[in-house]
């Protein structure tokens, strides 16, 4: 309590102006910091980084929530949004936050290289534009055309990481065998721009975003089918903002749709036991559980068992909100909880739908060696083994 | 009346086993000489009644003992109407279902139990209801604001005469101050309109309903259902005849000038909520002293409540005004700078709706203390306070004005204390102990006081959680924020409960009949002047000021002011005072029937005298749940430890019984008598017994009292054998046999 | 102490460069940053003002997007800035740059002229050199650590394989090597920030400065792509007979043993 | 002036005050009660705030006051089907179920002894088990023992039959209606705990040792279930720490939007509990705000004394599942100090859902959006008295039941002066 801090209302819209609306609805009670999942890790970051904390000097315009270890940590998996008793739009409260410096030029420097290649190949992973659709060749995958039903967009992760791309070929394998009428415009495709977004780069997020809705309006794209939670985020909640309006589903809710109408299924029995970890992106933001649970378990052989903290408390891997391009020291790392808790269940194999957590996961459970007694498999990978011996 | 007793003793549930019913039929029959004494296993079934009731009929019995089971119990089956006296002999919560079955002492017990109902039914005469003359069954309201206006309305509107007397030319009082209203209905969101005015308008639409206003009531005199009222208005004074008195004076902001900690006096700019609401009224808010308009403003909480040098308690309305208030500057502008500094914020129940809407209109709450308010040189003020929330002390920028959410201090508060004048004698105080401040509302013709007793910091509230309008002045209710810190909507439902009481208070004084607790009860004290000292112990220690004195000091009993607790009777070192059905002779003479075995039978005799509201009911569940203690116990129902009359204690000493236990309610702070201070007073009247034990040379242990409520039964065993184990060791009564 | 920084606007190290129809550099949808070493110049400047007091003032040379670059140093803690900026000068050589930013910073006191050594996008190292003839003043290039005594200046500089100490009376140009005085561009706070808005940045046109058009003296002919690394090379076989080919390869091949 | 009688609906504190008060006033009363006893909720409390005082004292004034009136008819066991007609001329359909024990029950207990089936005992939130027929609780009135049917093997097991010496038992009883006509009818069908199971992440349901102020109480009473010894309910230990969270449900826009006005002051009562069975039990209280209204500060002043007091909303309590202590990640506001407290047992403030959230009044009524009957209902001549109506302490909604009392009388009058 030493000197006095004066409440700078200037700050306080400058805050509000750049999307935090609803901060000024929180009443302070403190359930976002104590249900926030940094709770659940030590280390210096859970021990600074408070959300409540952070959310009341923006309600009063008071300096100190720029500091890299709190505005930088949240990992926007919406545990706190999603109870918070008076509807505080959290997330969007952090993202306009970290606007006020990132807008001014000053992104944190592990993330410096993220938005220049964003900006100069449209992805953040320095991968050259004209890659972005390499993986593809020899997959005979159709181009979108005026009567293409569903566009796949392919998130930038799985065009260009080797391990990622994986899961892009087998989620074109299965959209094939349950014939449906896809085609894709990859090489012209734009990050979708979700993370950046959450990092607070507006402007870079609205370059990117524009860029994806002309080309899908030029293209005559109605429906999107996304192989990410994250697109499937930005397409839906984000790109309205921009006049972007289209049907925008997850794979794995077209392909269990279509195994309830009988056009896909899993002849191949795999004894495997399976858990799921939900990714924040797909349950908890846009609240799709059963899609995935259905899949799996219509794999005969296989058993399923919940993770304690599954569904709508599910425990973010912390790819979200730029965190994926963060170091975090073992120890510190959400994904390794998910990792004890798959083995604590006997599960041989712990399944998600997520690109981001695809790496997270992979992560932990390499610096966990636990990689003999459990497999992390993206949730179409584990379908194809399913689908046929091929 | 002659009376033609009959005795049943029903031999059910497990009395019969337990007991020998020829002796107790001998006991009616030889000792009691009662006429007709039957038998039965089962009086309260078809076949047992129908006995009863064709000797009732037939047999020309007028008065009826029911030895059995509790007068809590088959209440509605052993009720023969008012004309027959009806007398229970308990002998199966309080002998058979907590003593041994074929025992000596439980048999004599029991016997005793049936003398004891005997000896009672002698005394007990049915009581008749007193008729005054000319009762009324108007209701006066005093107070004309949002309570009293209401009162009337509702007492009028159920068909009642009704007088309002408001000391103001206008009609409205706090209402009329206010811009708007906190929200009372759904969504909770939006303030009100002040809906006063058609209130007001309301009020002419009942003929029988009259207004004084400018008015003040010069004297109360008399009791309910025949109160003269002398109203004075313009210099002159009206009088009317009232049944009962609701008071709806209200509250009035507290002093802000003593909250100078927070700059009140000190800059032009900081003023009280009641200010703002009165420049809203006018339009823009502006600033008083230049005008400008108020672009931000900053309320602080709590100004004067929560605080031990002002008000320590919570104003309750503060939090959800200074909420509503900040809707009038976000409507004027929406970008306005509003802040509410608050320590809790008390936005109970529905208000919290309001709560959300003023945050989602972007005002800053800050919790915290205000550590200080400074001026700048255009009169902006700059408040700095604890933020709790970041742990660090924050400053505003420079706000145009501050609002002290002051408390609220009822109207009873005010006046100056008689006792500080020494008025009332001093031996009065040890037992009267009561502050009536002079406040000029009510100025009741009443011995003990004009107005209804003073209680913690002016509310005149009842002390009890489910009878809210429990007043220490029968007929006279409080209603509103003269009761207690409330908002709009509890005073208008407050208004409405009063009124329904104030009714309810004339239709029973109108039958004669005591208010709550004892309604029903017809009977009333009754004085035999002529053997009257004039010694002012009745008038000084009725609970409820219902005696005045005449110029030679003899009490002037009012008998629909009384509560028929019988304090009056206990305080009576003459013995003057009874009740038809409840006397000094009747409870001596119960205590002369019980039949004291000599010293040599080593059988001890204890007489516990037992409140009916809370510690019979507690023997009671004893014996329900089977609990075993001594039976040397004789145990008496009295209708308040206050009603016993010293003279008990000395006949029952005398009489060789061996100890004396009063069990009655919780006295002090937070008390559970009904009777506000029955027990207090047994306590005290106690304390000045030990000289007649030292003059009859006994030990004053052999006399003592227990507090016990209803839940305590199960301590009922332990209290009653150690005080059996105290009285052994104290060895036999030296007065047994004489 | 009058703190001068000279600041350029470059493109983002990550930047993907294409030539327009012209053969030209295409700027548009290139992400502009604050030339690196220049953020460490400014940095120091803002750093000695603080140990001084005085003001710093970022001076830069460029197109209508340039005032971002000098937005931020101003966040950073500058307190004014000047930004030269005239269609003319868009084919500005280093010495047509060298006169304009001279004829604006000599009209604004200046006891030290920082900048960053280098700027990444044409790597000339040349502006503040010369900026230094034109003014007369001395100037220390690649400055690794310096301290300031009275109007003493005792700058290291980095040379081939070490270092040299020298010392220089002010007013005195500076150029910043990475990490001077083992300083870190600092993370301006978000009250910063807003204060940067509201501060001085002003433009001045050649005009302006009193100049006339001025004819460069180098023109840029041809500008074209590094040529794409090749892709690397597997060499086949058991380790020891492998490790024998590498040598052979790096030696006839790479020509580098 | 004989008035048309009037229906009280709901036999807890505030129905019984409204009959009371409306029978004092000479007005004959119905009163209709769903459970075999009176008292609704409040019986089942150990004390009120702010005094401490036994709930069961009032009440036995309360039912004095009925004993001594004529003017009163009690139904227990009834509900109301129908109603028809309007203000001044209700006709009111009344079922009443059967209590399968008819007057002559002198409530000696004798059949209890010897009934051979157990049923949850619901007076105590089923804790703790009674036999099939039974006695609500140790102070009901009426004083009459009553079978749950459910649990009843009926009469081929018959042993209460035998046991019962005055023929009190009746297994064949049935369900029979009945129509009353009143001119008024007061609504005071009182209030339920909100399901604090809905709260995933406090755990109530699947943590032994978290309960609700409401089970507090009763295992706070001489009559609950531990004897009023406050065992916790994993494995009867004695509590040496507590933790009380306020605003379980209450003023959040998921669970409850409103505040439930009582329970901030609940909690701070259960407290003393605590620290009168075991001074030195270390009792945590977590809120946002305290809401000890009006002269209630001078209590939580009191108590304060000797609790700890945290701002700040518990987020995540879990459980260690060998020894069933709960620990709750919270921070405390005040040092901003985030913490993780390790307490033997978790009291969740849930929040207050009025009866009519689901069960609704007969007709056509006006509610708000939470359910409770709006300050005016819109429906002449029906008034919703108490918790009903909107969150309130025991000595609001007495006040409440008084002034609904004679808004019902003033209906009675109206159609008598124009009817």
């Amino acid at each position: 309590m030493d000197e006095i801090k004066n409440v700078s209302l200037e700050m306080k819209d400058y805050i509000a102006s750049s999307g935090a609306e609803t901060l000024s609805w929180c009443m302070q009670c403190g359930l976002c910091t104590n249900l926030c999942p940094w709770r659940l890790v030590p280390g210096e970051v859970s021990e600074n980084f408070n959300i409540r904390k952070m959310q009341r000097l923006g309600q009063l315009g008071l300096e100190g929530f720029e500091e890299e270890n709190i505005l930088f940590a949240c990992v926007t998996c919406g545990m706190c949004q999603i109870n918070c008793p008076r509807n505080v739009e959290i997330i969007d409260n952090v993202r306009s936050m970290r606007n006020t410096t990132v807008g001014a030029g000053f992104l944190p420097a592990h993330l410096r290289p993220i938005a220049g290649s964003l900006h100069a190949n449209g992805n953040p992973w320095s991968g050259e534009r004209e890659k972005r659709a390499a993986w593809q060749n020899g997959l005979d995958i159709p181009a979108f055309t005026e009567d293409t039903e569903y566009l796949l967009f392919v998130c930038c992760t799985s065009c260009y990481d080797t391990r990622s791309q994986k899961i892009a070929k087998s989620i074109v394998r299965l959209l094939k065998a349950a014939g449906v009428n896809f085609g894709v415009l990859t090489a012209e495709e734009n990050c979708c721009g979700e993370s950046i977004r959450k990092l607070g780069d507006e402007e870079l997020f609205q370059k990117l975003a524009q860029g994806n809705i002309d080309l899908f309006k030029r293209n005559g794209v109605k429906k999107i089918i996304t192989t990410s939670p994250h697109c499937l985020y930005a397409f839906k909640k984000d790109y309205p903002e921009l006049g972007g309006e289209f049907e925008v589903m997850h794979y794995s809710e077209v392909l269990a749709q279509l195994v309830k109408e009988g056009k896909l299924a899993f002849p191949e029995e795999l004894v495997r036991k399976v858990t799921f970890h939900d990714p924040c992106y797909l349950g908890r933001h846009n609240q799709v559980f059963d899609p995935p649970r259905e899949l799996i378990q219509a794999i005969p052989g296989v058993e399923f068992v919940e993770l304690d903290r599954s569904r709508n408390k599910s425990l973010c891997c912390a790819g979200g909100g730029g965190r994926i391009w963060a170091e975090v020291p073992m120890g510190e790392r959400f994904g390794e909880l998910r990792i004890t808790g798959a083995v604590e269940k006997q599960a041989d194999t712990l399944v998600t739908a997520c690109p981001y957590c695809i790496i997270m996961l992979d992560d932990a459970c390499a610096g966990l060696e636990k990689g003999d007694v459990l497999q992390v498999m993206e949730m179409s990978e584990l379908l194809c083994k399913a689908l046929d011996p091929k | 009346m002659d009376k033609k007793t009959a005795v049943y003793i029903c031999t059910g549930c497990g009395i019969g086993e337990s007991l020998d019913i020829d002796a107790l039929v001998k006991v009616a029959a030889k000792e009691g000489k009662v006429p007709v004494c039957k038998t039965h296993g089962f009086f309260c079934g078809s076949e047992g009644l129908a006995q009863i009731k064709n000797d009732l009929e037939n047999e020309g019995v007028n008065s009826v003992v029911i030895a059995g089971c509790s007068s809590r119990v088959n209440y509605d089956v052993f009720d023969f109407g008012p004309s027959v006296l009806t007398e229970r002999a308990n002998i199966r919560e309080l002998v058979t279902w907590t003593h041994p079955a074929n025992d000596e002492d439980t048999q004599m017990m029991a016997e005793d139990n049936l003398r004891m109902s005997l000896a009672k039914i002698k005394h007990v005469e049915p009581p008749e209801p007193f008729c005054g003359e000319n009762m009324v069954k108007t209701v006066l309201v005093v107070g004309g604001g949002l309570t009293g206006i209401t009162a009337a309305l509702e007492a009028a509107k159920t068909g009642y005469k009704t007088v309002l007397v408001e000391k103001n030319q206008a009609l409205g009082g706090w209402l009329n101050g206010l811009h708007r209203l906190a929200p009372r209905k759904a969504p909770y969101t939006e303030p009100e309109e002040v809906d006063i005015a058609n209130k007001i308008k309301e009020l002419s639409l009942y003929p029988d309903l009259k207004v004084y206003t400018g008015a003040e009531i010069e004297e109360i005199a008399g009791a309910p259902g025949m109160f003269e009222v002398s109203i004075r208005q313009d210099s002159g004074i009206a009088r009317e005849r009232v049944g009962s008195v609701i008071l709806a004076t209200g509250a009035v902001p507290y002093d802000a000038t003593k909250l100078d900690h927070l700059a009140y006096g000190k800059f032009d700019n900081v003023i009280t909520a009641q200010k703002l609401e009165e420049l809203a009224g006018q339009g823009e808010i502006v600033r008083p002293g230049d005008g400008k308009a108020v672009q931000s403003i900053a309320f602080i909480q709590c100004a004067g409540s929560r605080d031990p040098e002002h008000l320590p308690y919570c104003s309750a309305v503060c939090c959800v005004e200074s909420l509503k208030q900040a809707t009038y500057l976000k409507e004027q502008n929406p970008e306005a700078a509003v802040y509410i500094f608050y320590k809790d914020l008390r936005a109970p129940g529905e208000y919290e709706r309001l709560y959300k809407k003023v945050q989602q209109d972007g005002v800053i709450f800050v919790r915290g203390d205000i550590t200080g308010i400074d001026e700048d040189d255009e009169k902006n003020l700059i408040v700095k306070a604890q933020d709790v929330l970041t742990q660090s002390e924050i400053s505003t920028e420079s706000v145009d004005m501050v609002v002290l959410a002051t408390g609220m201090v009822p109207t009873t508060a005010f006046g100056e204390n008689p006792e500080a004048q020494g008025e009332t004698e001093s031996d009065d105080k040890a037992a009267a102990s009561e502050v009536i401040l002079k406040s000029n509302l009510l100025n009741l013709a009443y011995r003990q006081g004009p107005e209804l007793p003073t209680l913690k910091y002016g509310f005149s509230d009842s002390n009890f959680i489910c009878f809210p309008y429990e007043t220490r002045r029968t007929g006279i209710y409080a209603a509103g924020s003269v009761r207690a810190p409330m908002d709009e909507a509890s005073c208008v439902e407050d208004a409405a409960g009063a009124a329904l009481k104030a009714i309810q208070c004339m239709e029973l004084s109108d039958q004669g009949s005591a208010v709550h607790p004892r309604v029903w009860d017809l009977s009333f004290p009754e004085f035999a002047m002529q053997r009257c000292t004039q010694c002012k112990r009745c008038t000084v220690e009725c609970p409820f000021g219902a005696i005045n004195e005449d110029e030679k000091a003899n009490p002037l009993p009012n008998p629909t002011r009384c509560r028929r607790c019988g304090v009056c009777m206990g305080a009576c070192p003459e013995r003057i005072i009874s009740f038809k059905n409840y006397s000094v002779p009747m409870i001596g003479s119960m205590i002369k029937a019980i039949e004291v075995p000599d010293e040599d039978e080593e059988k001890p005799r204890i007489l516990v005298f037992a409140c009916e509201n809370d510690a019979y009911p507690a023997l009671d569940m004893a014996g329900i749940n089977g609990l075993r203690y001594n039976s040397w116990v004789r145990i008496v129902p009295v209708r308040c430890l206050g009603s016993i009359n010293l003279v008990w204690i000395a006949d029952t000493l005398s009489n060789g019984i061996d100890g004396i236990l009063l069990l009655g309610c919780k006295h002090g702070d937070d008390y559970q008598c009904h009777f506000v201070k029955g027990s207090e007073l047994a306590e005290y009247r106690l304390s000045k017994v030990s000289e007649t034990l030292d003059r009859l040379s006994l030990e004053s242990d052999r006399v003592r009292m227990e507090e016990v409520s209803i839940v305590d039964y199960d301590k009922i065993p332990a209290i009653l054998d150690s005080f059996a184990e105290r009285l052994e060791e104290l060895g036999p009564n030296p007065y047994k046999g004489f | 102490m009058n703190i001068v920084v000279c600041v350029k606007q470059t493109f983002d190290t990550e930047a993907k460069i294409v030539f327009d129809s012209q053969g030209r550099i295409d700027p548009n949808g290139v992400n502009l940053i604050v030339n690196p070493y220049d953020e460490f110049a400014l940095e120091e400047g803002i750093r000695l003002k603080e140990k001084f007091g005085g003001t710093v003032t970022a001076v830069s040379m460029g197109g209508a997007r340039a005032q971002e670059a000098l937005r931020t140093a101003l966040a950073m803690g500058a307190d004014k800035a000047l930004l030269v900026s005239d269609p003319a000068l868009n084919d500005a050589d280093e010495w047509v740059s060298t006169q304009a930013l001279a004829q604006a910073i000599s009209k604004i006191p200046h006891d030290i002229i920082l900048a960053g050594r280098v700027a990444i996008d044409d790597g000339s190292s040349q502006v503040c050199v010369r900026l230094a003839e034109e003014l007369h003043l001395p100037s220390v290039s690649t400055v690794l650590k310096f301290s300031v005594e009275g109007n003493k200046v005792t700058a290291v500089r980095e040379i081939d394989g070490g270092t040299e100490t020298l010392e220089v009376e002010l007013p005195v140009v500076l150029t910043a090597q990475k990490g001077i005085n083992g300083n870190e561009p600092r993370y301006p706070s978000v009250a910063g920030i807003m204060k940067a808005k509201k501060k001085e940045l002003k433009t001045m046109t050649l005009a302006d400065l009193g100049l006339s058009a001025l004819e460069p003296k180098m023109k840029i002919s041809k500008y074209d792509l590094p040529a794409p690394r090749q892709a690397g090379k597997k060499i086949p076989g058991e380790p020891a007979a492998a490790a024998q080919e590498l040598v052979r390869l790096l030696h006839e091949e790479a020509k580098v043993l | 002036m004989a008035l048309k009688s009037i229906l009280v609906v709901g036999g807890g504190i505030s129905g019984l005050t409204a009959a009371v008060e409306a029978s004092e006033a000479g007005i004959e009363v119905y009163l209709v009660e769903k459970r075999p006893y009176l008292g609704g909720r409040v019986a089942q409390m150990n004390q009120y705030f702010p005094k401490l005082c036994p709930p069961n004292c009032g009440l036995e004034i309360n039912f004095r006051r009925i004993k001594q009136n004529p003017r009163i008819r009690i139904f227990t066991l009834a509900e109301v089907e129908k109603i028809e007609g309007a203000e001044g001329d209700f006709t009111v359909t009344v079922k009443a179920n059967p209590r399968y024990v008819n007057e002559n029950c002198t409530a000696c207990g004798k059949c209890a002894q010897v009934c051979p089936v157990q049923r949850e005992n619901e007076f105590n939130y089923g804790l703790g088990k009674t036999p099939a027929i039974f006695k609500a609780h140790e102070f009901a009135f009426p004083l009459k023992y009553v079978i749950d049917n459910k649990a009843c093997l009926g009469t081929e097991c018959g042993k209460c039959l035998e046991a019962c010496q005055y023929q009190a038992i009746e297994l064949d009883m049935q369900a029979k209606s009945f129509k009353l006509n009143v001119g008024a009818i007061v609504w005071a069908t009182g209030w339920e705990p909100y399901d604090a199971a809905k709260i995933d992440y406090y755990g109530y349901g699947r943590f032994e040792n978290v309960v609700t102020n409401v089970i507090f109480e009763r295992l706070a009473s001489a009559n609950g279930p531990t004897g009023g010894k406050l065992l916790r309910p994993s494995d009867g230990k004695e509590l040496e720490s507590i933790a009380f969270i306020q605003c379980a449900g209450s003023r959040d826009e998921n669970h409850l939007p409103y505040c439930s006005a009582v329970c901030c002051m609940a909690s701070l009562k259960q407290a003393t509990y605590v620290k009168a069975l075991n001074p030195t039990a270390k009792v945590y209280m977590f809120y946002i705000d305290v809401r000890a209204m009006g002269k209630h500060e001078d209590f939580y002043t009191k108590v304060a004394d000797d609790i700890t007091l945290v701002k700040g909303k518990v987020g995540e309590i879990s459980e260690d599942p060998s020894t069933k202590d709960l620990t709750l990640q919270v921070e405390d506001q005040l040092t901003g100090n985030i913490m993780r407290q390790k307490v033997d047992m978790v009291v969740l403030a849930a929040g207050m859902v009025p009866a009519t959230f689901d069960a609704k009044v007969p007709l056509s009524v006006s509610y708000d959006e939470d359910g409770f009957i709006a300050s005016d209902s819109q429906q002449p001549g029906i008034y919703g008295a108490g918790c009903v109506k909107k969150p309130m302490d025991v000595a609001s909604s007495v006040k409440d039941a008084t002034a609904a009392a004679l808004k019902a009388i003033q209906s009675t009058v109206r159609r008598q002066l124009n009817g």
